[in-house]
C-alpha cells in the first residue's frame, strides 16, 4: 500500500505530538527528508487534549495550527497516522524500519462530510475525552483533527451498522475490508518522540480513583474545561453534574513516591495551578485547595504561582493527603492528612478532587530494536557513545511543552549529525 | 505571466444542494476573464483532480480557482506545482455548512466569495524568491564561550557547518571552567565538569574557529548575509556568517544587595559562586581565618523568589547547593550541612539527587532566614522553621552560603534612556525616556546589531531575551539570531546543553532557508517578500518603526532600507504604509482593495447590509472553519477577507469600503497585551492602534464609529463566532444602512 | 496441602474460638497441619518496650529455623499479629545478609540456624490462593443466604508487603465471605486499626477507634462482623459494653471469626466445630436465621 | 527571643547510631502522610514527621519524653504509605525502646504492659493471657492493681465463661533456656543502646 521512497539520508520521527512534530519540522525546514509516524488517527498528541497552556493560558491548537501549516507547505515531510514502529534493524546511518498501519476503515476519499456519523447508531467511549462521554463509532477524533478525516471503530467491521456507514458515504471513502498493513523504510537516523501516558491513578488505591466518581485526574480536568470536551467547558461533578463549589487538587498523586513513581513528574504543579484558574474563572465563588509537598515553579513560571497565590479563594496546604473516603449519599469526599505547617489534622470535605497524576514515558517497545539505554524509570538516556536513535521530549524526562520543543529541536540536529557522519 | 484562468466549483459536501451552481458560475465570474468554468460533484476525488490536470496540460491553464472546501484541507491534492497559481474559494465551511440551503442570501454570499477569489487570483503573481547579489554564508556565529556557547559551536560543526565562537575572556569555559563538579542527567552522582575535554574537542574540531579575548563590535546585514566585526585582542577582524547564537550566559545576583543575610558584613558569608570557586581551588575554608569549614548552612533563594530582588526562581540553585553540600562532606565526613529552603525544586529525575542529599545526612529546613549573625567567631542563622512551627537558631557555623540566583548577562544594572519619540508622554525635560525591556536598546552590549531598532535582542520583563511563545521557544524578535542557555531563562546544566543544540539547529536551518529565499518561522517556506516602490516614499518612518523584527533600516534621509532576509513576511510594513508603496507578489494593498471592491453591495432598499470581516488567517479564520464544521449558523451578510496578520491591515481599505457603501467592518485578530498570541508579536495590537486613528476618516465621512469594530478571537473560540458576528450585525441594524451605497 | 500451623498464644486463650473452628474447616478443605515443635511467642508488637529489634527478630527466627529444620512447609499464621511479626522478619532477613548473619549468630547460642527458606503466609492467603473460592463454594452446604457481614480485615493481616491482597483496599476476605453466600457490605473502615496490642493500656484512646469501626459496620447494614485476628476480635467484641458506657451507644454486634462462619456454612456443628458458644455476644440467632 | 529552638546535630547522630531504624528518618521530606494516616494521631503531642524534625533539631528531651513515640498501634498504615519508604512504625518503636532504656516513661501503662509482656516471653517463651494483665495491673502497686483488676474483672469473667481463658497456668516451652541465651546475645548485639 503505502509506497514511501526513503534513503539513508532520511530521518524517521516516531510520535506526532508536540515533540515529534517539532523534530520533524525543524529537520525538514533545514532541507532534510523526514517521515513522521503517529499511532493516533490525528497528529498533535497529548497537547490536543489540553484546554490551555501555562503560563499564558493560550490554546494549544494555536501553535499546532501553525505547525500543521508548516507541514502543509513542506514537501520534505511525509506523515502517517495510525502508524507504529513494528521493527528496527541496522545501525546509525542505515536503519531498516518496519511501520505497521492499523486500519482506519476510511480512505483518502473522505471529504469529512459527516454522513457516516449521521447514520451510525453505535456509540463507543470517546477516547479523546478519556471515556468521559460517548461518541459515534464513525467519528472525527476532534474538530481540529489533522488530517481532517473520519475514523471507523473496528467494532463496526462485519456489522449492519458498518454497512450503513458504507452505504451512507457518497464518495466511496468507507472501506471495511481495510486490513492492517506494513511497509518498510530505510533511514539514517531515528528520533523517538513517543511522549508519555498519564500514570494509572487507580494504583494509588487509597485515593479511590475509579471507585469514587468525583475523584478525577488532571488530564480529565483538561477535557472538562475544554469547550470541545464532554461538558462543553463546564467543570461539573461526574456523579451528578453539579457545578463545583469546593475543589481539591492533590499534588504528587503517585509521583515522588517510591511506592509508585519515585521521580517528580515536573509539570503537575504548574498544571494544577493552571487548572485552579480554569475553576476560578468559571466559578467566582468556588473554593480551591491545593495539597502539595513542594511547589515546583521553575524560572519565571514562579510569576504564575505568585499570581495564583494572590487569589484569596485559593488555599495552599503543605500536606500529602493520606486517605480519601466518599460519602455515599452526597458523593462528597473526605480528605485526611496533616497540615504540616500547623501540625493540625486535616479532615476536609470537597465536592471534587483532582489528582495530579504524573508522566510515564513511552519508551522503545520494539522487538529486536537496537538497544537504547534508559534509566530505571524507563526514560531514554541519550548516550553520546550510542548515536543514531535519539529520545526527545517526555521520553527523556518529564517536562513542559517549551522544554520539550527545545529538546526536540536539539534532537533534529542530532539526527542530522548522524546523517552527516555518513 | 499572462494568465489562463479556470474556475472549478465542487458541488459535493452539500454545496450543490445549497446553491444554484449555474447562476454561481455566471454571477460569480462575470466581472473577470475566466477561460474555463466547470463544476464537479467530487472535485477532490481522483476524477476531479484529473479534470483540473487535463486543463492545465491540455488548455494551458496556469491559474486555478477552486471553489470548494476550506484551504486547510485537500491542500495536497490541489497542488499543481510551482508554475500554477492555486486560489481556494470557501463554499463549504463558510457557505453550505453555515448558511441555510437554497436561499438568496446564501447564493449572494457564495457569489461574492467567488468574486473575491477571482479578484485575488487576478492580482496574484508567482513569487520569485529573493536572491541577494552577495554570496550567502551558512556559517554560524556563536557569541559566548561557556557551556552553552561551546556546545552550540561544537554541535554546529558536527552537523557539517562552520562555527565561529567568540568569547570575551582569554579562555573558553565560562562558569563551567570554574566548577569543581557537575550535576546533570541522570542526577545520581556528581560528575566531572569536563570543561577541559570540551575545550579540547573544540580546538581539535577544524570546523570551529575560536576567538578568545574578543568581542563582537558590530553585526550588519541580515541572515545569510551578516558581516561581523570582531575586536580580537585589540585587532579588528571581519567574518561573514549566516546566523547568530547568543549564549552570553548569566551573572550571579549581586550579593551586596543581600546585606540582611550578612553578606559584606561577615567574611564567612559567601555566595554559591564563591563557594564553587573555593571548592574547585582545592579547599573549603573560612575566609575569616582560613581554617577548614566544617559546619555549613546554605540559604536557598537568596534574592530569588523575592519581589525585592529577583521575583523569579533561578532553577539551578537547589541542585547546586546539594552538590556543594557534597563537597563539604567529602572534605570532612563529620561535617554538618544545613539547607534552608522555601521549596525543594529538584524536578524530574533530579529528585534522585535530593534523595541522595538527604541520605548523605544533610539537614533540610523549610523556612526563611530571619537573621544572620556572629557569636564567638562563628556564624549563626535564625530562621522560622515552618515545619517545626518555631523560630530556630543554627549556631556554630563556619560558613553560610547564599544560593544567589541567575541574572541574564543581557540585563543592564540601570535601565538605559534614549531620545523619546515625538508623541511620547513620559519623556523627561531633556526629551529622554526609559527604554522598556521589550526593545532593542535595552540589553547590555553583546551583539551590536546594526539595526534601526537597536543593537541587541529585545527581552522579556526580567531582561531575558527568551521567546514569549510556549510552542516556539526559539522564536526571537531578530530573524536569524537565537539565544541559548541561561541568557534566555535560568536553567540547570542538562537543559542548557539541550537548549544550545536546539539553537544551533535553528541557526543552521535559518541559513538553509534564507539561501533559498524562503522565510523562516512562522511563514516558513514563503518565498514572497515586500517590495518597496521608493519613488512614492515620504520617509514617514512607520514601516521602520513598526516592523516587529527590525527588518528595515534607515538611511540618513530616513529612507527605509529593507533587508529581505530579515523579513518574516507578516506584512505589518504594508499595513503601516500610508502611501501604499509596499507590496508582495501575492499580497498587496491594491489586491485586497480590489477584492473588497469585488463584493457586490446591494442598494439600500434591498435591505441587505454588507459587512466586511478582515480576519487573521492564522487563528481567527481556522476558528470560522471550525464553526462551519460544527454546522453553526451566522449572518449571511458577512464577507471574510483573510489577512496574513491583522497587522498588515491598511486603513485605506476601511476608508474605501465605507465610501463604497459597506455598512460595517469587523476585524478579528489575536489576543494582544502581556500574554499576546499574535504570531507576529504586535500585529493585532498595531491593527487596533491604527483603528483608533480611523475615527477621523469616519468623521470626515460623517459615519458612526460603531461601524468599525475589533474583536480578539482565539483559535478555539469557534463557539463564539456566531455570537460575535450576529452581535455586530445588530449594531449595524441599529445605526442603519451606510448612506454611501450606490455612489 | 501440608502446612505448619503457627497459631500462637492467643488462639489457646482469648482467641480459642478461632482455633477450634479453624481446624475442622481446614481439614474439610483438605489441608493438613503440623505444629512447629516447641514454638515460642512471636513477641507481638509491644515487645519493643522490653526488647530491642534484633531480639524480637531472633524470637521469630527461632520458629522459622525450627520449621525450616523440619519439613519446611509454608507456615500459616491465623493470628495477624503473629503473621506480621514473622513475615516482616523473614523479609528483612532475606533482603539483608548482614542481618541474617547476626540472627544466626544469636540462633547459634541455641544450636539453631536459619537459611531464610521458609514462606510465611496468612490463613486468608492460603484459603484464597491455595484452596480457592470455587473449592470453598463447593463445600458449602448451608449458604449464609445474603447474611450482611462486615469483613473486618484489620491492618496487620495484609501488611506491610501486600503479598496476597491490597494493603489499602483489601478484597480477599470479602471474596471468601461471598463464597459462603454472605453479602460483604461496603466497609471503608475494614482496614482501620482497632488499637491492637495497646488497646488495654490505652483503652481511653482506643475505644474511639473501635466505636468508629462498629458504627461504620452498622451504618452499612452489617448484621455481624467477621475477623481473622484474635486481637481484633477481642477488641471489637469484648469492649462493646465499655464503649456503650463511654459514648452512650447501644452496640450489641456479634463479632465472629471467618472460620466460624465457614464452619456454619459447611453445615458443621455449631458448638463443637463452629464454637459459637465461645462468643460473648451470641451470633447463633442471626446465623441460624440466615442458614434457615 | 524565648522558646527559640537551638539546632544541635549531636542528638540526631545519637539517634542514627543507637536507635533501631533511627537513621531512616534522614529521608523524611515532611509530607505528613504518616500523621495523616495514624489512628491515634489526635492523641499525639507531635506528629511523627515532627518528631523527626525535633530529632534533627536536637530536641532530645522533647523527643524521648513525647507520648507520641509510645502511642503506636503497629497498624503499619504509615509504613505502607510513606513515599520515602521510611518504616515510621519501626522508628517509633525504636525511639520508645530507647526512651525507656534512657529512663524516660512516655506512657506509663503501655510501658509496663510492654515490659511485662516481654518479661513473660523471656521467662516462658509464651504469653499467659490471664497472668499478663494481672502483672500489668500490679506493676503500679497493690492498691492501683486491685482497682485495675476489679475494673476488668467483668471482661475476664466473661472470657472465662466462654472457654476463652486458659485455666491451667502457661508452662515454659522446652527450649526456654536456649531461647534466653539467644535473646541475651541479641540484646547485646543489637542496637538500642545501653540502659541509662
Amino acid at each position: 500500500m503505502a509506497d514511501v521512497q526513503t534513503t539513508n539520508q532520511s530521518i524517521l520521527v516516531v510520535g506526532g505530538g508536540m515533540s515529534g512534530i517539532t523534530a520533524a519540522l525543524e529537520a525538514a525546514e533545514a532541507g532534510y527528508d523526514v517521515v513522521l509516524v503517529e499511532k493516533n488517527p490525528y497528529l498533535g498528541g497529548r497537547v490536543t487534549q489540553l484546554y490551555q497552556y501555562f503560563p499564558k493560558l493560550c490554546p494549544p491548537n494555536c501553535g499546532l495550527e501553525i505547525n500543521f501549516r508548516r507541514m502543509r507547505q513542506n514537501p520534505k515531510i511525509r506523515f502517517f497516522t495510525m502508524a507504529e514502529v513494528a521493527g528496527i534493524s541496522g545501525q546509525e546511518g542505515d536503519y531498516d524500519v518496519t511501520i505497521k498501519l492499523s486500519p482506519r476503515y476510511v480512505n483518502e476519499k473522505c471529504t469529512c462530510c459527516g454522513k457516516c456519523a449521521e447514520v451510525c447508531e453505535v456509540e463507543i467511549d470517546n477516547p479523546f475525552n478519556y471515556g468521559m462521554d460517548k461518541i459515534k463509532a464513525a467519528y472525527l477524533p476532534h474538530e481540529f483533527a489533522f488530517p481532517m478525516r473520519y475514523v471507523l471503530d473496528p467494532c463496526l467491521v462485519g456489522t449492519d451498522e458498518g454497512k450503513k456507514c458504507l452505504e451512507a458515504c457518497e464518495y466511496g471513502a468507507v472501506d471495511l475490508d481495510m486490513e492492517e498493513a506494513t511497509f518498510d523504510l530505510r533511514v539514517g537516523a531515528i528520533v523517538w518522540a513517543a511522549g508519555w501516558d498519564p500514570y494509572d491513578a487507580a494504583k494509588v488505591d487509597y485515593y479511590g480513583y475509579g471507585e469514587y466518581e468525583n475523584v478525577i485526574t488532571n488530564v480529565m480536568m483538561e477535557r472538562l474545561a475544554s469547550p470541545n470536551g464532554p461538558t462543553e467547558g463546564k467543570i461539573v461533578r461526574p456523579s451528578d453534574g453539579k457545578e463545583v463549589k469546593n475543589i481539591a487538587f492533590i499534588q504528587c498523586a503517585g509521583s515522588r513516591d517510591e511506592n509508585y513513581l519515585p521521580y517528580c513528574s515536573g509539570i503537575c504543579c504548574l498544571a494544577s495551578l493552571k487548572q485552579t484558574t480554569y475553576v476560578r474563572e468559571l466559578y467566582p465563588d468556588c473554593d480551591v485547595t491545593v495539597f502539595f509537598i513542594d511547589i515546583r515553579a521553575l524560572d519565571r513560571l514562579e510569576d504564575f504561582y505568585t499570581k495564583v497565590q494572590e487569589d484569596e479563594k485559593v488555599t495552599f496546604i503543605k500536606s500529602k493527603i493520606a486517605n480519601i473516603t466518599e460519602d455515599e449519599d452526597t458523593g462528597d469526599l473526605l480528605l485526611e492528612g496533616e497540615n504540616t505547617r500547623t501540625g493540625e489534622q486535616i479532615l476536609m470535605n470537597f465536592d471534587l478532587v483532582v489528582l495530579a497524576t504524573g508522566m510515564v514515558p513511552n519508551g522503545i517497545q520494539v522487538d529486536g530494536a537496537p538497544e537504547v539505554p534508559c534509566d530505571e524509570y524507563g526514560f531514554l538516556v541519550n548516550d553520546p557513545e550510542k548515536t543514531g536513535i535519539y529520545g526527545v521530549g517526555c521520553v527523556r524526562r518529564p517536562t513542559d511543552v517549551a522544554s520539550s520543543v527545545q529538546d526536540a529541536t536539539a534532537g533534529a540536529l542530532k539526527a542530522i549529525q548522524s546523517i552527516a557522519r555518513r | 505571466m499572462d494568465k489562463k484562468t479556470a474556475v472549478y466549483i465542487c458541488t459535493g459536501c452539500g454545496i450543490g444542494d445549497a446553491l444554484d451552481i449555474e447562476q454561481l458560475k455566471e454571477e460569480g465570474t462575470e466581472d473577470f476573464t475566466i477561460d474555463i468554468t466547470r463544476d464537479h460533484p467530487f472535485l477532490c476525488g481522483q476524477e476531479g483532480v484529473d479534470l483540473i490536470k487535463q486543463d492545465i496540460e491540455g488548455e494551458g491553464i496556469n491559474t486555478v480557482i477552486i471553489a470548494a472546501c476550506s484551504h486547510r484541507v485537500n491542500y495536497d491534492l490541489f497542488n499543481f506545482g510551482q508554475g500554477v497559481i492555486v486560489q481556494r474559494v470557501n463554499l463549504r465551511e463558510q457557505v453550505a455548512w453555515s448558511q441555510p440551503a437554497g436561499e438568496e442570501d446564501t447564493q449572494m454570499l457564495a457569489e461574492d466569495n467567488l468574486r473575491i477569489g477571482c479578484s485575488q487570483a487576478k492580482d496574484t503573481e508567482l513569487p520569485e524568491p529573493f536572491k541577494a547579489e552577495e554570496e550567502y554564508s551558512k556559517d554560524i556565529l556563536v557569541v559566548g564561550g561557556g557551556l552553552a556557547g561551546m556546545t552550540a559551536a561544537l554541535e554546529t560543526a558536527r552537523a557539517g557547518y562552520q562555527a565561529i565562537l567568540v568569547e570575551r575572556e582569554d579562555r573558553l569555559g565560562g562558569f563551567l571552567g570554574k566548577m569543581k563538579k557537575l550535576i546533570t542527567l541522570p542526577y545520581k552522582e556528581v560528575s566531572e565538569p569536563g570543561a577541559e575535554e570540551l575545550i579540547k574537542a573544540i580546538e581539535d574540531e577544524p570546523k570551529v574557529k575560536v576567538y578568545t579575548s574578543s568581542t563582537v563590535e558590530k553585526i550588519s546585514g541580515g541572515p545569510g548575509l551578516y558581516t561581523v566585526e570582531i575586536k580580537s585582542n585589540g585587532n579588528g577582524v571581519s567574518e561573514r556568517v549566516g546566523a547568530v547564537v547568543q549564549a552570553t550566559g548569566w551573572v550571579p545576583y549581586d550579593a551586596n544587595k543581600l546585606g540582611h543575610l550578612g553578606y559584606g558584613k561577615f567574611k564567612d558569608v559567601v555566595t554559591n559562586v564563591e563557594m564553587e570557586e573555593m571548592a574547585a581551588s582545592g579547599k573549603i575554608t573560612r575566609p575569616s581565618d582560613g581554617s577548614d569549614a566544617k559546619n555549613v548552612l546554605f540559604i536557598q533563594c537568596a534574592g530569588s523568589r523575592d519581589p525585592e530582588h529577583l521575583p523569579y526562581c533561578s532553577s539551578a540553585c537547589c541542585l547546586v547547593s546539594m552538590k556543594q553540600a557534597g563537597y563539604v562532606k567529602e572534605q570532612n565526613p563529620e561535617a554538618v550541612n544545613y539547607i534552608l529552603y522555601k521549596d525543594v525544586r529538584t524536578v524530574g529525575q533530579a529528585e534522585d539527587f535530593y534523595r541522595k542529599a538527604q541520605n548523605d545526612g544533610n539537614i533540610f529546613i523549610r523556612g526563611e532566614a530571619a537573621n544572620v549573625g556572629e557569636e564567638g567567631g562563628k556564624l549563626f542563622v535564625e530562621a522560622d522553621d515552618e515545619l517545626l512551627g518555631e523560630r530556630v537558631k543554627i549556631e556554630d557555623l563556619d560558613l553560610v552560603v547564599l544560593a544567589v540566583g541567575m541574572v541574564p548577562a543581557s540585563k543592564p544594572d540601570t535601565t538605559p534612556r534614549i531620545k523619546a519619540p515625538a508623541d511620547a508622554e513620559d519623556a523627561d525635560e531633556d526629551g529622554m525616556i526609559e527604554v522598556v525591556p521589550d526593545s532593542g536598546f535595552f540589553a547590555n552590549s553583546a551583539l551590536n546589531l546594526d539595526y534601526r531598532q537597536g543593537p541587541e535582542l529585545p527581552t522579556l520583563k526580567y531582561g531575558f531575551p527568551d521567546s514569549h511563545f510556549i510552542c516556539f521557544p526559539y522564536e526571537t524578535r531578530r530573524t536569524g539570531v537565537y539565544s541559548a542557555g541561561c541568557i534566555r531563562r535560568p536553567m540547570e546544566t542538562a537543559k542548557a546543553i539541550d537548549d544550545a543544540v536546539g539553537a544551533a539547529m535553528k541557526a543552521i536551518q535559518c541559513t538553509e532557508a534564507t539561501a533559498e529565499g524562503k522565510a523562516v518561522h512562522p511563514r516558513a517556506g514563503d518565498t514572497t517578500y515586500p517590495e518597496f516602490n521608493m519613488q512614492r516614499c515620504t520617509q514617514c518612518k512607520r514601516c521602520t518603526e513598526e516592523c516587529p523584527f527590525g527588518a528595515i533600516n534607515e538611511d540618513e534621509e530616513a529612507n527605509p532600507l529593507p533587508n529581505p532576509t530579515r523579513c518574516r513576511r507578516c506584512g505589518v510594513c504594508m499595513g503601516a504604509c500610508p502611501e501604499r508603496i509596499i507590496s508582495f507578489k501575492n499580497y498587496s494593498v491594491g489586491m485586497i482593495g480590489n477584492m473588497i471592491k469585488s463584493v457586490h453591495v446591494p442598494e439600500e432598499d434591498e435591505e441587505k447590509p454588507r459587512v466586511l470581516c478582515l480576519i487573521c488567517e492564522n487563528d481567527a479564520l481556522p476558528a470560522v472553519d471550525m464553526a462551519g464544521i460544527k454546522r453553526m449558523k451566522w449572518s449571511p451578510y458577512v464577507r471574510f477577507i483573510p489577512m496574513r496578520c491583522l497587522g498588515s491591515m491598511n486603513l485605506v481599505w476601511i476608508a474605501d469600503s465605507l465610501s463604497r457603501g459597506i455598512d460595517g467592518i469587523l476585524l478579528l485578530g489575536c489576543r494582544h497585551g502581556d500574554d499576546y498570541q499574535c504570531h507576529f508579536i504586535k500585529g493585532s495590537e498595531l491593527a487596533e492602534t491604527r483603528l483608533s486613528k480611523v475615527s477621523e476618516t469616519l468623521d470626515r465621512l460623517a459615519l458612526e464609529s460603531e461601524r468599525v469594530k475589533f474583536v480578539e478571537v482565539g483559535i478555539t473560540d469557534y463557539h463564539k463566532i456566531p455570537a460575535i458576528i450576529d452581535e455586530f450585525m445588530e449594531t449595524i441594524d441599529e445605526v442603519g444602512p451606510n448612506p454611501y451605497k450606490g455612489w | 496441602m501440608k502446612y505448619f500451623l503457627y497459631w500462637g498464644c492467643s488462639l489457646e486463650g482469648t482467641g480459642a474460638n478461632f482455633l477450634v473452628s479453624l481446624k475442622p474447616v481446614c481439614e474439610a478443605l483438605g489441608m493438613e497441619f503440623e505444629e512447629i515443635e516447641d514454638w515460642n511467642c512471636c513477641g507481638a508488637s509491644v515487645s519493643y518496650a522490653g526488647a530491642n529489634d534484633l531480639a524480637i527478630k531472633v524470637l521469630n527466627a527461632r520458629n522459622l529455623a525450627i520449621a525450616e529444620g523440619a519439613a519446611g512447609h509454608d507456615i500459616v499464621a491465623p493470628c495477624s499479629s503473629c503473621y506480621v511479626q514473622m513475615i516482616k522478619v523473614n523479609h528483612e532477613i532475606q533482603e539483608d545478609p548482614e542481618l541474617l548473619r547476626q540472627v544466626n549468630e544469636c540462633l547459634a547460642e541455641g544450636g539453631l540456624s536459619y537459611g531464610g527458606g521458609i514462606k510465611v503466609r496468612h490463613i486468608q492467603d492460603v484459603l484464597y490462593n491455595d484452596v480457592g473460592v470455587d473449592k470453598i463454594k463447593a463445600r458449602v452446604t448451608k449458604p449464609l443466604n445474603g447474611l450482611k457481614v462486615a469483613g473486618y480485615v484489620g491492618c496487620q493481616s495484609v501488611r506491610p508487603f501486600g503479598e496476597y491482597d491490597s494493603v489499602n483496599k483489601p478484597v480477599v476476605q470479602d471474596r471468601l465471605l461471598e463464597a459462603l453466600g454472605a453479602e460483604a457490605v461496603p466497609f471503608p473502615r475494614k482496614i482501620r486499626c482497632c488499637g491492637s496490642g495497646i488497646f488495654l493500656p490505652e483503652i481511653d484512646y482506643c475505644m474511639g477507634l473501635v466505636k468508629d469501626i462498629l458504627e461504620d459496620a452498622l451504618n452499612h447494614g452489617a448484621q455481624l462482623i467477621s475477623t481473622v485476628c484474635p486481637m481484633c476480635a477481642m477488641n471489637l467484641e469484648m469492649y462493646q459494653g465499655r464503649i456503650n458506657e463511654a459514648y452512650g451507644t447501644e452496640f450489641d454486634l456479634p463479632v465472629v471469626y471467618l472460620s466460624q462462619l465457614m464452619a456454619v456454612a459447611f453445615g458443621m456443628d455449631l458448638k463443637k466445630d463452629a464454637a459459637l458458644n465461645y462468643n460473648v455476644i451470641p451470633p447463633e440467632g442471626i446465623l441460624k436465621a440466615a442458614v434457615g | 527571643m524565648e522558646n527559640m529552638v537551638n539546632y544541635d546535630p549531636s542528638f540526631a547522630e545519637e539517634v542514627f547510631r543507637d536507635v533501631d531504624a533511627g537513621d531512616e528518618i534522614k529521608m523524611c521530606m515532611n509530607c505528613g502522610v504518616c500523621a495523616g494516616s495514624c489512628p491515634l494521631r489526635e492523641h499525639m503531642d507531635y506528629p511523627p514527621r515532627q518528631i523527626f524534625g525535633l530529632i534533627r533539631a536536637g530536641k532530645r528531651e522533647e523527643v524521648l519524653s513525647s507520648k507520641a513515640i509510645m502511642l503506636c498501634t503497629s497498624c503499619y498504615t504509615c509504613v505502607v504509605k510513606c513515599p520515602r519508604n521510611i518504616p515510621v512504625m519501626d522508628v517509633m518503636h525504636g525511639l520508645a525502646h530507647y526512651a525507656l532504656k534512657q529512663g524516660y516513661v512516655p506512657r506509663k501503662d503501655t510501658a509496663s504492659f510492654g515490659k511485662e509482656f516481654w518479661k513473660q516471653v523471656y521467662r516462658l517463651g509464651r504469653i499467659d493471657e490471664k497472668d499478663l494483665p494481672r502483672r500489668v495491673f500490679f506493676s503500679g502497686g497493690l492498691v492501683e492493681g486491685i482497682k485495675a483488676m476489679l475494673n476488668f474483672m467483668d471482661i475476664g469473667l466473661r472470657l472465662m465463661l466462654h472457654h476463652r481463658m486458659k485455666l491451667l497456668p502457661e508452662r515454659k516451652i522446652k527450649g526456654v533456656k536456649s531461647l534466653q541465651k539467644m535473646l541475651d546475645k541479641a540484646e547485646g548485639l543489637g542496637k538500642g543502646g545501653a540502659a541509662a
